[in-house]
Formats: C-alpha cells, structure tokens, sequence
C-alpha cells in the first residue's frame, strides 16, 4: 500500500465516521446505505467472487431478524406469549435488558444464519447455473411463507421489538454505527480473504469449476464456507435492522425477496461484479438513485427501478468498476503483452 | 396438528371431497400447464429463463378484462388477448431479450425479473391494485349429494379453450414450416443458422408465441378466477416447478405436470390450509430440484 | 489509487443530493389566506393496500378543502389551513417506518395522519413515538396497537376485535330463539394472515369461547389470495352456523363469488370490507342476506357542525370524487375525515401549535361527529363509538345490530342465492 | 514396479453405442505408459471414466489400490490422480502466477491453511515451473491472451505444481507447433523422471508416443487390441490394419 492509498483510506474512514453528525438529518438513510453496502458486499461474495448467483441470500436477513428478535425477546419473557394476537401489551425492556438482547440477538443470528448456509448450501450448491438462483429463491420464499404461517414467532403479525431505551438521537447514531461498524469490518475482512489462497479458489470455481475440481480444489468446502461466511454477516445486518425497525412482520419486511433481496444484486451489476469496491460503489449510486426515484417520481419509483434493472443487466452488465476496467486496465495492474520477442525463445 | 389430522380425516369421511379437490386441482392446473408450457418453449428453444411468465399472464387477463369493460363479449377476450400479447412480447423481445439470449443465463433470469417488476407496476398504475374478474353469465353445473361438486360451465369453457390452444399449438409445431424452423433451432441454433434459418425471426417468433399463449391464459384465468397486478409471481413459480419437472421439450410431460401440480396444491391446501398453498408451490420446486440433484448425482454429474 | 479518488467522487456527491432534498419544503406557506399547518402521512398508493389506502386519502383531502372552506383552524388569533404531505408507502411496513422519519427528520414534520390498515399502524407507530409527533389514525384497528402504552397515538375507529364480535352474538341469539343452546353453534373463520385480520380472529374466537361456541374452521388465507374454494368445501362438509371471512377487499370479492358459485349454504355469514370491496355492485344477488360489519354507516343520526349529518357527508364525499358513484362511500373514508377533523379540533382547544399542547388537547378530546362520538382511551383508542353490523337486504345495506342502531330486522337463516 | 492405476474389465455404452468393452489394463508407478487408438476407439472415454467424469456399466477402477470408479472428479482428483483437457482449460482472466498459485496442491491444505497467503516458496516454484515449460516472460499476461500452445504448456505447468502422483494427458501435442513438440517431450520426460510424476498419455502422433512411452495399449473399437513396448506394438500387425482401416 502505498502512502497515498493509507491516506485516501483514513480519510474515507474518517468520513464515515463524521457523517452521522454532517447530516444529522439523514442518519436513517445512511445506516440503510450501510446496510446495503453490507449486503452488496456479501452477495458479492458468492456471485461475484465465486460465480454462485444467489436470488435467496435475503434467506439470512430475515432469518436474522427472527432470531434476533426471538432471542431478545427469550431473555425477558415468554415468546409465544409476547407474540400472541393480542400482543400481552409486554414491552418493558431495562436497559440492560435491552443492551443484552441486542449483543446476544446479533451474535446467535450470526451464528445460526451461518450454520443455516452450511446445511442449507450442501444440498443448493449441487445446482449449478440458473437453477442454483432459482433454488435459492425457492428456499427464501418458502421461508417467508412458512414463517408468516409460524404463530410462535407472530405469524402474519410479525414482531414488535422494544424501542431504544435512550435519547433518541443516540438511538439513530447507535445503530449508524452498528451498520457502519460491521461494514467496514466486512470490508476489511474481504480485502484480507480476496488476498488469500481461499480467496484464489473461490476465483478458480467461478473462472472454471470443472477444472477447479479437476485439479483437487476442495469446492464443495470452499463453497460451503464462503457461503456461511456471507451468511454470517447478512444474519448480523438483519439483527440490527430488526432492532432499528422495531415492527416487522415477515413477507415483506423480514423475507422481503424483490426488494432487498433483489436490490442487492442490482448494487452488484451496477457497481461491478467481482471487485472489491464494485459492490460499496453499486450500493451508493442505487441508494441515491432509489432516494431520489421515491421522492420524486411517486408512483412511478418501481417502473423506475424495473428499468433501472433491465438496462443494468442488459447493457451495463460489466458495471462502473468493469466498464473502468475496461477503460483503464492499468489502475487494475493488468499487463497487455508488449512484444512477440518471446515467442521463439523456448524453442 | 388436530387440524391437519381432521382434514385428512374427511377425505375419507367423505370421499366425495376427494373429487371434488381433483377436478378443482385439474382445472387450475390446465391453466399452469398452459404458461408452463409457453416457458418451455422460450427455454427450450433460446435458452432463456422467463420469469416474467407469470406478469404476461396476468397483463393478458388485465387486457381482456378492459376490452369486457369496454362491451367485448368476454369469450372473445381470450383471443383478444392472445393478439395483443403476441405484439407486447414482440416489443419485450425487441427491446430486451434478444440483447440477452446469447448471454449467461443468470442474465435472462434477472433482466426478465426486471421486466416482471416493470409489468406488475404498469399494471398497477393503469388499473389500479384491486382484483378484477369478469362475471360470466353461464350457470353452475352441479353434481352429487346436495349439488355437493360445483362446475361452473365458465370454468369449462375456459378449461376447453385451454385444451384447444395447447392442441393448436403443438399441431403448428408439428406440421407448419415455422414449427420446424422452431425445433431445429431448438436442437443446434448454430447448425440451424448453417441451414439458411433466419434463428432472429425464430427467436422473436417463439417469444412472442409464449407471451401470447400467457395471455390467453390470463384471458382465461380473468374469468374464472381473479387477477391483480401483483399475483404474477405465483404463475411464474408455478411454470417454473413443471418444467423443471416434466424438463425441457416434453409437451405431454408439461401437461402431465401441471395437472398433477394443480391437484398436488388442492391437496395440500385441503390438507394443511390455504395458508400454506405459496409455500407449498415453492416447497414442491425445491423437491423436483432435489431429486433432479440425485438422479445427476447418481451419473457422478451436477445440475446445470 | 484513481479508483479511490473516484470512489470519493461518488461519496461527496451522493452527499451533495443528500444535502440538496434537505433544503426544500419550509417556509410559511399561505393556502386560501391562511398560513399553512403541514402534517405528514404515509398512505398506500400501491400495493396491495392501494385501494383502501386511496379511499382514506381522499377522505383526508375531503376533510382538509371543508376545513379550508370553512374559514380554516382558528388558532388564538391566527389562522391555519391543513398541508398534507404523502408518502407512497407502498403497502410496506418498512417502507413506512422508513417514510415516516423522512416526514419527522426532512421534512420536519410535527403532526402525522396515520396510513392504512394496522399492519402500517404498527411499523409507523414506534417512529412517531420515538419522537414524540401525535399522530391521530383512522385505520389501524388492531388492539396489538394499544397496548404497548403508546402516548402519541389516537385512533378514531373503534378496535378490531368488535367487528364481528355482533355477529357472534347475533348467532347464538338466533340459535335460542331456535330453541338451541348457545354452546352449540358452530363457527367457521377464515381470515387474512395480517396484523388486522388476526385480531378480528382472535376477537371472534374469544367472544365465541365466552358462549361456548366452538370453531369448527379456524384458517389462514393467504396474502394473494384467488381462491378460497378449499376453505368452502370444508364449510359444506362441516355445515358451521356462522362463517366469518376477512381479508380485505380481496377477500371479500372472493368470498362472495365463491359462495355464490359453491352455493355455500350457511344461515349466517359476516364478512368485513363488503363497502370497499363493492360486492353488492359486483356480484348482485349473490350478495345479499351478507353481514357487513362497519364502522359507520351513512343511515346513522351522527352529525355536526362541520360535515352535517352522515348522510350529508355521503352526498358532498360523492359530489366531490365522482369514482364513488353508484358505490357506497366506504367508511375508510369517512373515520379518515373524522381523524383530520380530531387535530382542527385539538388545534383550536390547545389553542398553539405546539405539540406538546396539542397532544394534551388530543387526549381530552369528546367530540361528536358525523362519524360518530369520539373519546379516546388512556391507550388512543375511541371509546365512545360502537361498531354497527349491517347486512345486504335486497342490494341495500341495513343496519342490523346493534339493536340500538338497528333499523331493519336480520333475514335469518340466509337461503344460498 | 507397483500398479498406479489397475482397469480392470470396465464396459461403457452412451445409450447403444459401445466406447469401451472389457477394457483391462495397468499403469506402473513411475512409468509412461501410453495409450492410443485410431479415432473414437474410446481412449478419451477411458480417461473420463478413470478421473470420474461419469459412471461406468461395469468393471473396477483402482487407484493405489483403491476402488475410485463410484468417486467423483473432486474426490478422485484430490488422491492425486490428475488430468488434462484435450482442450486446454486455464483460467483464462488469471495472469500465469496466479494460475500455478491456484494450483498448489489444496488436497494437502488443511481449512485455516488456505486462509493463508502463499509463502516466497510458493512463488519460486511458480517461476521455476513457469521456466521449466518455457513461460517465464509472458508469466503476468492475462493466460487467456495466450496462444493455444502456450495454454497448453501453461496446464501441464500447473499440473506439475499440483504435486500428483499419477498424471493422465490427454493428446498433449495435438494443437502445438510442431516445432515445440520436441520441447514438450523432453519435458515430459524430465518431468516423469526428475519430479518421480507418473505419466498415463493419450496420443495421436505415433512419433511422440513411440519415443516417450515404455509400455503402450492400443485401443480399436472399444476393445484392447494390443499392448506392449513401443517396437512390439510398432510391429504389431493388428495395431497397424487398425490404424490403416480407420484412414
């Protein structure tokens, strides 16, 4: 890394942690742009990084939500009880309660979204190609049906959480922080992992898996890994969301398939598949092309975004970072062959 | 569970139940077959996964519950529909899919996504997101102990047409100089273009043919059912669960398997409520692709 | 290395779009020569909640032009016309909390209308209580909403769970005058897996225990639902007393079909939405001899200054949006016009525009309306208004219970059409 | 000398037509053994089915003593029995380095180890290799700019970094400039005696094949025809009509 590139680094970092208090106003919208950037990046992980396009990685985020909710709540008081039609009219979390809910709810959905990749995954990952989107989609819509038809967890109700138990403008920089936090750790995570032999093999099975399995590559096991690694940080963004949101319910919030599920990958395409800042790039234009859509063209917004979709995926394919490459392969270190000199040389 | 246990417990009580949810599932599940089948084509001949099916369907019900609305006698709708759609997907194609066919698959897949959104909202804005259904004024048919199973003679008129439309079709791919431009293209488009096959008029052909048996379907199902903008994704699962299941160009097979997934659904919405009827259609795709998975597996192959 | 100079490009001017929407909307503005009073509301434009969505926006847009006709709130000295700024939100409970801070935070809004249906109540509800923005509702009638001791929140309409609970009462009456036991009809329900439907369920099923009624169908339908042909069948084999059905409007339409082309015949069926879903347009015949539960019916003798009398509202609501002709106005629109008249109300006992005041006001509130009385609970719920039941007798909507409302005697048991 | 790879009586029909029919035969450890046979005489149907790239009718497959004909590609490749596509498969958008990097041998990685980077040995053997076959200039072009020949000898670089025990070829000259096969078979030589690598090659020129390979089997028809030293089956009578009657 040169100087300048640590420089341009603590600058940015320095800018993410000065934004909440340059906008206040806008805290809200930049924690979900964090969260989009989070679950760009990870989709990014398997579709980009390793050629797996998942339509179903919205699985974890609200699988996320449930659990963190469940267990939060778990702490306190009886679930079924506290999600009952009638509510019970149960929402006196202490502080300390609450803190604990949060810690707890955040790390177990981690844990059980990534344990949920891991069996969920070594029956998906035999689908190769389409089928592998078409099976992951089926997995994330059975889960909201299934879930909105589960009365223990609130069924169609869904689930209202306790409010933050502090002053409000804490609140917001509170989960600001949270989304931003686990994004740049993402962030980082990634930059490491892409460097390493397990980031080259994920390459590998995407490039050609065939022949990734041809040479002993253990793909069903990176796969596998690389699936609950994203899933891992997708179940902790839909913890904090489900605390940030208070009220969910699950078709549309929790398991909210063409929204975010859908979202996400268009952040990827339009960013540029397969590159670290691709996916962080795609999240800020499309949050700040869907912020201003649903201001200003009310009603037309998801006409908007459907275009927005087809002409991404039709014509842009390659995104900003893949047209840039294209543009200008040395920013990316690759070399263009300068002469034939060599050809005759091993003769 | 008490509730499962009794629900089972009158399809033997009362085995008339059982009729009835067949000919119930049957009927819906002729329509199925008939987008499914429209999805086979499209994937079978250019490799393209559509998941706006379901949004053409439910775009032609809209157009021949307008031209009712405007004094067409409703039955004719289903050509109607069938007209206009065929030159809705013929822009669809123009406009999108013929920029995606040579493309990765995961392409079609969400540049059709995109597409379905853009349809479902079009719809949204020019018609507004209640249900609408045209009443026909035919009778019920009615059967059995105290007329216990219903046929509404719309229901067979729609199920008729149905069955004319996928006879109509598959005898034009059998017989017509187009329908065998089609299956060639679909067996080696390459080998077809070395044969003097114009594959882009092909392409466009069979897209706009799918878009245009959708529509009749939609047609069909404005009459029977009800439609709204946003019930598109349910028709396009469905379409997606039998082909995978029946497989690609295996007409009888589609048939078969929309049928069977018509009354797969009664059942299992009989069973253990209609609550569970989406999650029982996404449940059943994820059973064909495993089994799918393990007959591969057994040739030492994935699924791809 | 230029790819992160690009990339600060982006940032700073996402930044910038973010900065620019911050300074629109403020400043006085004058309607009608009064000084502007903005409130917000997120209202279903699109989505599956569209059409009620839109029927509550036009009883809001209603209420604001007769305010402003009238001459305005009149505050202290000053006077204010309402300004209501509208979200799109979608039918989506995230979607509305998320529009719900912009309101709050951009647009700096201090008065909230509510959206529709409880399910939007719900995810709104927390926001505006986190910051402390009275927000008077119209159409969450959920009791799950008033029971997490929620200050800002006042809801005109009354409680879910007192929909169909006439109904339930109405059944067992007619079983004794049968000469039955109350204990021994037999109740089929079917409702919609949402916030608002879950609660008329378990608003039926607790009035159903106290007689000791037992549900013989207890389903969920489904959130697009086309078909409810399963549910029916059941119904003909299991021949229940009393079939409840909610789900909206879809559910209503598809209700009614189905039971028309089943020939379900069961001596008493409830449903709710039959206005909004205009089943006795629709479906004809088929319709009648249906229990409706309402909020508010234009045969009542409500009235006030403002509006006139129920009937009176009807007249000048259908005058001024013509797509209500030959239809019922449904009451989403006119507890709508009732929630905007609660805060003209409010604004003018407080007497400032400060919230705190207004919120003080809100709870004092005892009004009569067009709409009906309005009180509000310790929880924000409206106390003082009873449901009425009607039911469709020969293609006319007459009121059937209570028997205090009531103006026609129930058709029982109903004859499958 | 131990058997590496024991065939025996493997039968494989695509649905009526027969490619391989009661097919035996050993590859011995540290040896080349060659393999030919006129057009469609199964020899490539032999190797899918050896690196398990489909099931086969019946027969046993043994590796190291090991039955690996119910084993799928992954699992076989991983034993260290490799092998290389008649059409060359790199990973064409990766430069030279990182295609012999990715082909470390991950079958002795343990999960944390991949999470490591590659050592300074790592690269060296990637360079030494990349020399070895004669790529060391064009080592950071993208590989797929590369010329068919050079993709080829790129594969067998990686192979080679793959550390197998057993390597299956599959027609490594066909495609390359005659004037670098002899290059090609020297290093395949040097490669089968200098790193101990088990060679088990498909080839079409007669010429390679004879100078390289100490045991051959022909293959017509599905069925073994002959096997032998390269002058035996130079000679042999059968070998040759086969060959005549497939022109």
């Amino acid at each position: 890394m040169t100087a300048l590139k640590v420089i341009l680094y603590i600058v940015l970092l320095a800018f993410t942690v000065a934004a909440p208090f340059l906008f206040p106003d806008f805290r809200t919208q930049l924690a979900t742009l964090w969260l989009m950037i989070v679950v760009s990046l990870t989709w990014d992980m398997t579709g980009g990084q390793m050629g797996y396009n998942s339509l179903g990685n919205i699985f974890f985020y609200g699988t996320g939500m449930y659990v963190a909710a469940v267990i939060s709540i778990g702490l306190v008081y009886d679930v079924a009880e506290y999600t009952s039609a009638a509510g019970g009219g149960m929402n006196d979390f202490t502080p300390v309660q609450y803190f604990t809910g949060v810690g707890l709810g955040m790390l177990g959905a981690g844990i059980f979204c990534a344990l949920c990749a891991l069996i969920l995954g070594y029956i998906l990952f035999g689908l190769r190609g389409p089928y592998f989107a078409i099976g992951t989609l089926g997995v994330a819509i059975a889960a909201g049906e299934l879930v909105s038809n589960w009365e223990w967890v609130g069924g169609g109700q869904g689930i209202t959480l306790p409010v933050y138990p502090a002053d409000l403008d804490e609140g917001k920089l509170f989960f600001y922080f949270l989304f931003a936090g686990t994004g740049v750790i993402l962030f980082i995570f990634l930059r490491w992992l892409y460097g390493t032999r397990f980031g080259a093999a994920i390459n590998a099975i995407r490039d050609d898996e065939e022949k990734a399995e041809a040479m002993g590559i253990h793909t069903m096991r990176y796969k596998l890994v690389t699936w609950s690694m994203a899933g891992f940080f997708v179940g902790i963004v839909g913890a904090i969301s489900a605390f940030q949101l208070i009220s969910f319910e699950p078709l549309e919030s929790a398991y909210q398939t063409i929204n975010l599920g859908i979202f996400m990958v268009v952040c990827v395409l339009l960013g540029g598949k397969g590159t670290l800042w691709g996916p962080v790039i795609g999240a800020i234009v499309f949050h700040v092309f869907k912020e201003v859509t649903w201001n200003y063209l009310l009603g037309w917004q998801w006409v908007a975004l459907g275009a927005l979709i087809v002409v991404t995926v039709v014509y842009f394919q390659d995104g900003i970072m893949g047209w840039l490459a294209h543009r200008k392969p040395e920013w990316f270190g690759v070399r263009v062959e300068k002469n034939d000199a060599t050809e005759g040389a091993d003769r | 569970m008490d509730q499962i246990l009794s629900n089972i417990g009158l399809l033997f009580e009362f085995p008339i139940v059982n009729l009835k949810i067949l000919i119930d599932g049957l009927m819906i599940g002729a329509l199925f077959a008939l987008a499914a089948y429209g999805l086979a084509l499209v994937w079978g001949v250019m490799n393209v996964k559509n998941l706006a099916q379901g949004d053409f369907v439910i775009c032609g019900g809209y157009v021949a519950w307008y031209l009712a609305g405007l004094g067409l006698p409703p039955l004719m709708g289903v050509p109607a529909a069938f007209i206009i759609m065929w030159g809705i997907g013929w822009v669809c194609y123009k406009v999108v899919i013929s920029r995606v066919i040579e493309r990765d698959l995961f392409t079609s897949l969400l540049a059709t996504f995109g597409l379905a959104i853009m349809i479902a909202q079009i719809l949204n804005l020019l018609f507004g997101s209640d249900t609408q259904s045209i009443k026909l004024e035919y009778a019920t048919l009615y059967f059995g102990e105290n007329d216990f199973i219903d046929v509404p003679i719309a229901k067979l008129i729609g199920v008729c047409m149905a069955a004319v439309l996928a006879i109509g079709v598959i005898i034009f791919m059998k017989r017509s100089r187009m329908g065998q431009a089609i299956r060639a293209t679909a067996q080696d488009a390459r080998a077809a273009r070395v044969l003097g096959i114009d594959t882009e008029k092909v392409y466009a052909f069979t897209f706009s043919l799918n878009s245009a048996i959708c529509g009749a379907a939609g047609a069909i199902i404005v009459m029977v059912w009800l439609i709204q903008p946003f019930y598109g994704i349910t028709y396009a699962i469905r379409s997606f669960v039998i082909v995978t299941a029946a497989g690609l160009g295996n007409l009888p097979g589609v048939i078969a398997a929309g049928l069977g997934i018509g009354a797969l659904e009664q059942y299992g919405a009989h069973i253990f409520g209609i609550g569970y009827q989406q999650a029982i259609a996404v449940l059943l795709l994820l059973l064909v692709l495993v089994i799918r998975l393990i007959q591969q597996r057994r040739k030492r192959q994935s699924l791809q | 290395m230029k790819i992160l100079s690009a990339i600060t490009a982006c940032l700073s001017g996402s930044v910038l779009l973010f900065s620019g929407a911050a300074f629109s909307a403020d400043e006085a503005k004058q309607i009608n020569g009064c000084e502007a009073l903005t409130l917000g509301a997120a209202i279903s434009l699109t989505g599956k909640y569209a059409t009620n969505g839109i029927h509550a926006k036009n009883g809001y847009e209603f209420a604001i032009s007769k305010i402003s006709e009238a001459g305005g709130i009149n505050i202290g000295d000053k006077c204010y016309n309402f300004d209501v700024i509208y979200y799109d939100d979608e039918s989506k409970g995230d979607r509305g909390a998320t529009l719900a801070e912009r309101l709050i935070n951009q647009d700096k809004v201090q008065y909230m209308l509510g959206p529709y249906s409880s399910g939007l109540t719900k995810a709104i509800a927390p926001v505006t209580e986190k910051y402390q923005i009275p927000m008077v509702e119209a159409e969450g009638a959920s009791r799950s909403l008033f029971n997490k001791g929620y200050k800002y929140l006042f809801a005109v309409l009354s409680t879910s769970e007192q929909y169909l609970a006439s109904a339930v009462a109405l059944a067992a009456e007619k079983a004794e005058e049968a000469g039955k036991d109350a204990s021994s009809v037999k109740i089929a329900v079917a409702v919609e897996n949402d916030p608002f439907s879950l609660d008329i369920r378990a608003g039926v099923l607790e009035d159903a225990k106290k007689f000791g009624m037992k549900a013989v169908i207890d389903e969920k339908l489904p959130r697009d639902l086309s078909d409810m042909s399963a549910i029916l069948t059941k119904v003909k084999l299991l021949k229940p007393d009393l079939l409840i059905v909610s789900g909206h409007s879809k559910g209503a339409a598809t209700a009614v079909r189905q039971i028309g082309e089943m020939k379900i015949n069961v001596p008493m069926i409830a449903l709710t939405h039959c206005e909004a879903a205009d089943v006795t347009g629709k479906f004809g015949d088929t319709a009648n001899d249906i229990l409706c539960s309402t909020q508010w019916a234009e045969s009542l003798s409500y009235e006030d200054a403002l509006f006139g009398t129920a009937s009176n509202y009807e007249q000048e609501f259908k005058a001024t949006f013509s797509d209500y002709d030959g239809k019922k106005v449904p009451y989403q629109s006119a507890q709508a016009t009732a929630a905007v008249y609660v805060f003209k109300d409010a604004f003018e006992r407080a007497g400032t525009t400060d919230k705190e005041a207004v919120r003080e006001a809100l709870t004092a509130t005892d009004l009569q309306t067009f709409y009906g009385p309005i009180k509000f609970s310790e929880a924000g719920n409206n106390i003082a208004k009873p449901m009425v039941l009607r039911q469709i007798q020969d293609g006319e909507y007459n009121v059937v219970a209570p028997s205090a409302f009531a103006s026609h005697k129930v058709n029982w048991p109903r004859e499958a059409q | 000398m131990s058997t590496v790879i024991e065939v025996r009586n493997v039968s494989k029909s695509y649905g009526g037509v027969i490619a391989n029919k009661d097919v035996s035969m050993d590859v011995h450890s540290g040896g080349i053994t060659g393999l030919i046979g006129p057009n469609g005489s199964g020899k490539t149907t032999l190797f899918n089915s050896i690196v398990g790239y489909h099931p086969i009718d019946s027969g046993s497959i043994k590796f190291e003593n090991r039955e690996i004909s119910k084993l799928n590609v992954p699992e076989i490749a991983r034993l260290g029995l490799l092998r290389t596509f008649q059409q060359t498969r790199i990973y064409g958008e990766m430069n030279g380095v990182e295609n012999m990097l990715i082909s470390l041998p991950h079958r002795k990685m343990k999960l944390m180890e991949s999470f490591g980077n590659n050592s300074a040995e790592d690269y060296e053997r990637a360079d030494h290799l990349l020399e070895f076959v004669g790529l060391y200039e064009k080592r950071f072009l993208r590989s797929g700019s590369l010329s068919f020949g050079q993709q080829k000898l790129l594969e067998f670089a990686m192979a080679l970094m793959n550390e197998p025990t057993c390597l299956l070829l599959d027609e490594p000259t066909a495609g390359i400039n005659p004037t670098l096969i002899n290059g090609l078979i020297d290093r395949l030589k040097r490669a089968n005696s200098e790193f101990g690598i088990t060679l088990f090659i498909i080839e079409h020129n007669m010429r390679v094949i004879m100078n390289m390979a100490d045991h051959i089997y022909c293959l017509a028809h599905g069925e073994l025809l002959a096997e032998g030293a390269p002058d035996q089956i130079q000679n042999d009578q059968r070998v040759i009509d086969a060959y005549l009657g497939a022109h």
